[in-house]
């Protein structure tokens, strides 16, 4: 399938690029941001370690081990810092 | 309850007016705002607030949504900033009215805890030193999770 | 902190404006307004507040001096009506300003807890079927204990 | 000693009056309480359930247990309402 994905905050600044759509056959998040730690050097230093980032699939904010079923948009981002 | 995520400058006076009086049934009306701090020890000259367009409005409904929930709440009020702020501007503003004192200062209590760590916004500032991102504070995971422990 | 007690209107917006923006190191400002209320099921026409002069000035600065020692503050304000009192007015307001929100928020939690019950104001409410003085709550006494029992 | 004693609120309305100049040797405020409970009969209604009164002492609020020792001004008045 064919994901939006979507990156904020200084995950945003270190890859360089606000969005972007990424084919992908990962069935979790965790799987996702494995593929996404494999590509070039700068996403390996953002994606591998994914306790430190928060995501959500379709605006929802869900765990590492959430399903990607039938997402259509994933995002990427620090612990949120509002307020 | 009113819901906004805006660039322009949120005016404290103004929406706490808007709010004051107005419902028979009201003996309480809490307001809370959060401003631009700038120490002389971490001086700042611009905070920058980024969200997620579309996240934004749906993560504040659904906490609005739950403080209305767990207090009866008459009206309300939630304000969020995005863009470039200066010292001393509002962040955000929640203002909650209520029958009774302890729903409103409670549940405006919540909004902001929920505010801090639910709400796609993140934090960088701008000072003489260049620009770093806020980091989350465990301080205040632990105050949200507050609202979960004891329900 | 200012503390007034007064006769006059007290207008929340313009108070909550006084404060708002102005300390640097401030990060929080919390307002909370108590106002007449009139429900439907016990319509009042006017709210009499009775006080003690002399002795409330004394009390109200004892109650800020003990939130004061419990929190950070960097300002606030106390502003008590007395008189006659029209639904929809304002009779109390507390504002405080911290660095901190819980600071913030717990200060005029604690203030309006101790003002409810150390006080001396007594509330007589005016209605189509006459007037009576409004009874003390056990939910207010024991709100106040909350403060004592965990410090 | 004579002590100025205030009433407020409901316990004002029902005395009649909002202060007066009185003559005692009471040791205490519940004591002094049981005086005035032997006044007139509408003193005797206000202050023969003592428990039900609050009482301030030169300004201060104070048991019923209280020493009036060198008091110049008592105040006798329902639990306070204010808020």
């Amino acid at each position: 399938m064919t994901l939006r994905v979507l990156y904020f905050a200084w995950v945003r600044e270190r890859i360089g690029i606000p969005d972007e759509e990424i084919e992908t056959t990962a069935a979790t998040v965790r799987a996702f941001l494995g593929e996404l730690a494999e590509r070039e050097e700068r996403y390996h230093r953002v994606f591998a370690n994914p306790e430190a980032l928060r995501v959500a699939v379709d605006q929802r904010l869900c765990d590492l081990d959430s399903p990607l079923a039938d997402a259509s948009e994933i995002a990427i981002f620090p612990p949120m810092t509002g307020g | 309850m009113e819901i906004r995520i805006t660039s322009d400058p949120i005016d404290p006076a103004a929406e706490l007016a808007a709010l004051s009086g107005v419902h028979k049934a009201a003996g309480a009306v809490v307001s809370f705002c959060g401003q631009v701090r700038s120490d002389e020890s971490a001086p700042i000259t611009t905070l920058e607030i980024e969200h997620y367009p579309g996240m934004t409005e749906t993560a504040i409904a659904a906490i609005v949504a739950e403080a209305e929930a767990r207090w009866d709440l008459l009206a309300g009020r939630v304000i969020h900033r995005h863009g470039q702020l200066s010292p001393g501007e509002t962040i955000v503003f929640v203002a909650t009215v209520a029958a009774h004192r302890h729903a409103a200062l409670h549940a405006a209590d919540f909004i902001m805890d929920y505010l801090k760590t639910r709400a796609p916004f993140w934090k960088k500032e701008h000072g003489p030193e260049g620009g770093h991102w806020v980091g989350s504070r465990t301080e205040d995971e632990a105050a949200a999770r507050r609202w979960s422990d004891d329900s």
